[in-house]
């Protein structure tokens, strides 16, 4: 009948209705499900996992030296022209010529944090470190020279 | 026991000792005019607020926290923002226009406070058809939408208010009809006698179910009356990006913002009014000792208790429905509620008539 | 339907089509001014029912360019590539936005994207590009824009 | 309606939606043409984010221009990336290990359910439901943290390398993902109470947007807009890749066509998804992720079409090889463009708020539709 059908519809509807409003009521109730992280006050707990990729590092060991012979695979894997490698020529003790890097300029403004840099290169010389506030003043500072200042290549690495 | 209406005896026989009666009248009137005003203010923050942490709350968040204890300031921040804001008037804009509808949009609020019982006693003015004077002033915001979105001269602005201009006009309707049914059965459009009717038992509890349907029928009219969600298609931001206010900044937004918080504010003390009692404690039938004891709660802590319980019922069904679209939103008004308000009226007058109401 | 079997009905269609092989589908080779006929029967005969136009692109080759249909069929799923050769300097083609919507969208990027001129298209316009789009089409193999490409 | 669809004549409404606008989620330009509030054409401008990704990848190697696709459609970004890889190692004719197909799958489906994640989310934030976006962002963000601990990013993980993944699964991985599927199926009956069984969510989105089978094979939709109307196109079940033919899965379908249809579909195929990766999550095979290639990859001349099932439908990657390192011309079917085009056809004569439960069941995304 129609009058049967329109009560059922009408009681239908608040029905479904009043399902929603249980539902955001629990919620309204139950503070322990909330989510929010407080980003800058949770600075010391919040830990990013090892392989988040933040920005390229060249790990440099206590005396000042780093892994990287400047054989610029890094450089012609990177799709955006993100890795400038500058070489120059070391006098061994030997007297021989050799390769070494003068610097390697990285200018974070252009990188993608693809990885295909790191797992490019032969002697593990740069990672990705878990660094992610990279907001800076100036657009220059975003041009980083990723060898240390006076650093070498460590012994052994070819 | 404290109450409202000592304290303003007080300064009414104060001024009258003072000063000649005109010159009292005309300062009671400056003091309640500030205090209005005042309210407003007060009311704004306060609901403000409420609405951002009961939305946050709901949607799994903190809501602010940072401005003051708890983020209890906050809103106040956002108020001062909005102040120092440019208020842009746009080039192709109706100046004049433009300009008046958001006092309008205040103005129909400030008027509606004017009935209002706060407390026993506590009420600017006690005119015998505050009921009817309410829903026809009322009815007046809908002409503040439609100057704002005319005059914004913006395409969204204009849906928007056009939308506002169907939806309100259909819903002042169910609105007073539901309005009505407590009318009949207290047989006064008085707001004072309505309140007074309601000392031995809420109008929701005593008049069975026919009251009860009048109040959600009530509820969802003054949702849609208030232009709140899930009735909010003058501001449809997914649809009009703002509705009859896209174009508004600055302070005249706020005055529309607080219009409309104002706005619920007093359809939720209303509905507190006309169902559930005012300022009048809960009493049942004649359980003398319990309604004594009801009695030392002050009238205004339960006025503003049920006033808010109906505002965070009101935020709760923003918070969780999704709009209405505007075919639906008229259909739901004529083809339910209006139907629904009608036949009730019908149970409702005969209840009266018959005397089964408690 | 097998390659074969479907080699053979399209050869019963067109018996001008020339076929290419070593491709993973079967990739007819068409005379632009047969198109608009073999595109209608490949959709509305019954036993082959490409109704689902699924890839529709252009191929610089600098010296002409190749329309690029890739058709497949919801009925028999099987799919089939058309190329058409279409000269480079008046590059010109008739639509098949009325036989497969979804051409109406793919032909107008194609249009900008490489110049081709669609007969009859109903509303051939830029898509994607800014209005009022002048020169050189971006993805031929002769565009160049100094300011904004960068070479590495 | 007295007046023709699709015309404009004197006294229409004439209104843009977007390029800014709360409902395009991006930079969509919609001019729509309005009578009252029923809607007479709408045609979209499209190219604000127009960055001609298929001119970029011309000029970059065939292990660097898999990163790109990631930008096309970013909420599906390791599918767009497994499509490319997919093309690559056709071409090359790699041999993916096995631990590295399954490894692939995986990914897929917990891109998928994210993705279907913040749909959800948004779509019901169009129709003006704004708590489920929130609650939608939770579950999505237990995927994006397995994400982030395995690929190293939480939105463009550039996880795939022709031949394999970049990395083994992190250790954490099989308890994370069981921990977010215990957390999925405990949450997602909420969603039926907060949103699908709704009066209100269902009056909004049954008979909107009705798209037939015949037009939504014409006008070349693909994935849940197509299945939505009864269409089966669901890649994984058509032309299986990787270990789709191992696992176990329902092609969803649903026969009504309207927006409430596609969005039925988004809401199963979730499930289906949970349900593939429940079968898998236990049974990865040992060995390595990544085949052994060369350092230098060049495709044999030729042409080479891969088709894989992204979270929005059908997206092909043709790729003409000159036999150089890089590829001679590529071309992406996104299929968010063909979506697109059904568009026009789905909203003449709705009402203007019915246009948005239509863009929200089409699940746009503009970057996958202007590439």
């Amino acid at each position: 009948m129609f009058l049967v059908k329109y009560i059922k519809e009408v009681f239908g509807a608040i029905k479904s209705l009043l399902v929603g409003m249980r539902r955001t009521l629990y919620y309204f109730t139950h503070h322990k499900e909330i989510i929010t992280q407080q980003y800058p006050d949770n600075r010391e707990t919040l830990k990013l996992p090892d392989r988040f990729k933040g920005e390229v590092v060249m790990p440099h060991d206590a005396n000042n030296e780093h892994r990287c012979t400047g054989c610029t695979a890094c450089e012609l894997a990177c799709p955006n022209g993100t890795i400038k490698v500058v070489t120059k020529f070391d006098i061994t003790p030997e007297g021989k010529k050799k390769k070494a890097i003068d610097k390697l300029v990285y200018h974070l403004e252009l990188c993608t944090m693809c990885n295909l840099c790191v797992i490019a290169c032969p002697s593990d010389a740069i990672v990705m470190d878990q660094t992610f506030e990279h907001s800076v003043f100036n657009r220059a500072e975003l041009t980083k020279v990723l060898n240390k200042p006076g650093s070498k290549i460590m012994d052994g690495v070819e | 026991m404290w109450s409202f209406s000592k304290i303003a005896n007080l300064i009414h026989e104060w001024l009258n000792q003072t000063f000649n009666p005109t010159l009292a009248t005309i300062i009671e009137m400056v003091i309640v005019g500030i205090a209005v005003i005042g309210l407003f203010a007060v009311l704004g923050l306060v609901l403000v607020i409420m609405e951002r942490k009961v939305s946050a709350w709901i949607q799994i968040r903190l809501g602010p926290n940072r401005v003051g204890p708890k983020g209890m300031l906050q809103s106040l921040a956002d108020t001062l923002k909005l102040l120092v804001k440019e208020a842009m008037t746009p080039s192709g804009s109706d100046k004049f226009l433009f300009n008046l509808a958001p006092y309008i949009a205040m103005m129909v609020a400030m008027l509606l406070m004017a009935p209002i019982a706060f407390a026993s006693n506590f009420q600017m003015w006690d005119l015998n058809i505050g009921v009817l004077y309410v829903s026809a002033v009322s009815s007046i915001s809908v002409i503040s939408i439609l100057i704002a979105g005319w005059a914004s001269n913006n395409k969204y602005s204009l849906m928007g208010a056009m939308r506002s201009g169907a939806q309100i006009v259909s819903y002042e309707l169910s609105a007073g009809l539901s309005i009505l049914a407590v009318v009949v059965l207290t047989g006064s459009l008085n707001i004072n006698d309505i309140i007074q009717s309601q000392a031995n038992g809420w109008w929701i509890f005593k008049g069975h179910i026919p009251a009860i349907i009048a109040f959600i029928v009530f509820i969802t009219a003054v949702t849609a009356e208030t232009n709140r969600a899930p009735f909010d298609l003058a501001e449809a931001e997914s649809e009009l990006t703002a509705g009859f206010h896209t174009e508004y900044s600055g302070m005249k937004f706020a005055l529309f913002f607080l219009a409309e918080y104002v706005n619920v504010f007093i359809v939720c003390a209303i509905g507190a009014t006309l169902f559930l009692g005012g300022w009048m404690p809960f009493h049942v039938g004649n359980w003398q000792g319990f309604n004594h004891v009801m009695d030392y709660i002050p009238g205004s802590v339960w006025f503003f208790g049920k006033t808010f319980f109906l505002i965070f019922v009101i935020m709760w069904f923003r918070w969780t429905f999704p709009r209405l679209r505007i075919d639906q939103l008229l259909n739901l008004e004529w083809k339910y509620l209006l139907p629904i308000s009608m036949f009730n009226i019908l149970l409702v007058t005969a209840m009266a008539i018959l005397g089964w109401h408690f | 339907m097998e390659l074969e079997e479907l080699k053979t009905n399209i050869t019963e269609l067109l018996p001008a089509a020339a076929f290419e092989e070593g491709g993973e589908w079967l990739t007819v080779h068409v005379e632009p001014s047969a198109w608009a006929v073999f595109a209608s029967q490949l959709r509305h005969t019954d036993s082959l029912f490409f109704d689902y136009l699924f890839c529709l692109t252009c191929v610089d080759w600098k010296t002409h360019l190749t329309m690029v249909y890739h058709l497949s069929s919801v009925k028999y799923r099987h799919n089939m590539v058309v190329k058409i050769k279409i000269d480079r300097n008046k590059p010109e083609i008739e639509t098949v936005s009325n036989i497969w919507r979804t051409a109406e969208f793919h032909e107008r990027e194609v249009y900008e994207m490489f110049g081709v001129q669609f007969i009859n298209h109903p509303d051939l316009r830029l898509l994607i590009l800014p209005d009022g789009w002048e020169g050189k089409k971006p993805l031929l193999k002769d565009f160049d824009d100094p300011v904004n490409m960068i070479k590495l | 309606m007295v007046e023709e669809l699709g015309t404009t004549t004197e006294g229409d409404l004439i209104i843009n939606v977007g390029p800014q606008h709360p409902a395009t989620h991006g930079v969509l330009h919609l001019v729509i043409t309005l009578n009252g509030e029923t809607i007479k054409k709408v045609e979209p401008h499209l190219g604000y984010i127009h960055r001609s990704i298929e001119k970029m990848c011309e000029s970059l190697t065939y292990r660097q221009f898999i990163y790109v696709t990631s930008r096309m459609d970013y909420l599906s970004a390791h599918i767009n990336n497994h499509a490319c890889a997919l093309c690559v190692e056709k071409g090359m004719q790699i041999e993916v290990p096995e631990r590295a197909q399954v490894i692939r799958v995986l990914m897929d489906e917990l891109t998928r359910i994210a993705s279907h994640e913040l749909w959800w989310g948004a779509m019901a934030m169009d129709l003006g439901a704004f708590t489920p976006f929130f609650h939608a962002f939770r579950e999505r963000e237990t995927i994006n943290d397995i994400m982030e601990e395995t690929c190293g990013a939480r939105l463009t993980m550039n996880y795939m390398v022709p031949g394999g993944v970049m990395a083994d699964l992190h250790p954490d991985f099989q308890k994370r993902v069981k921990a977010f599927i215990s957390l999925y199926r405990s949450k997602i009956k909420e969603y039926d109470e907060m949103l699908t069984g709704n009066i209100i969510f269902q009056n909004r989105m049954k008979g909107v947007g009705y798209l037939s089978p015949e037009d939504a094979i014409s006008y070349g939709c693909s994935g849940p807009a197509a299945r939505g109307s009864g269409v089966s196109c669901d890649i994984r079940k058509l032309y299986p890749y990787e270990v789709y033919n191992k696992v176990q899965f329902e092609e969803v379908l649903e026969t009504a066509g309207d927006s409430f249809a596609r969005y039925m579909v988004r809401i199963r195929e979730m499930n289906q998804s949970v349900s593939i990766i429940e079968q898998l999550i236990d049974n990865i095979p040992e060995g390595d992720y990544q085949a052994k290639t060369k350092a230098v990859l060049k495709l044999p001349k030729g042409e080479f079409y891969t088709r894989v099932e992204t979270a929005r439908g059908e997206l092909g990657v043709y790729i003409v090889s000159e036999g150089a390192t890089t590829p001679y011309r590529i071309k992406f079917r996104s299929p968010g463009f063909s979506n697109l085009s059904a568009l026009d056809h789905m909203a003449r004569g709705s009402k203007l708020g019915d246009l948005v439960a239509m863009m929200g069941t089409l699940d746009l995304v503009i970057p996958d539709i202007d590439r």
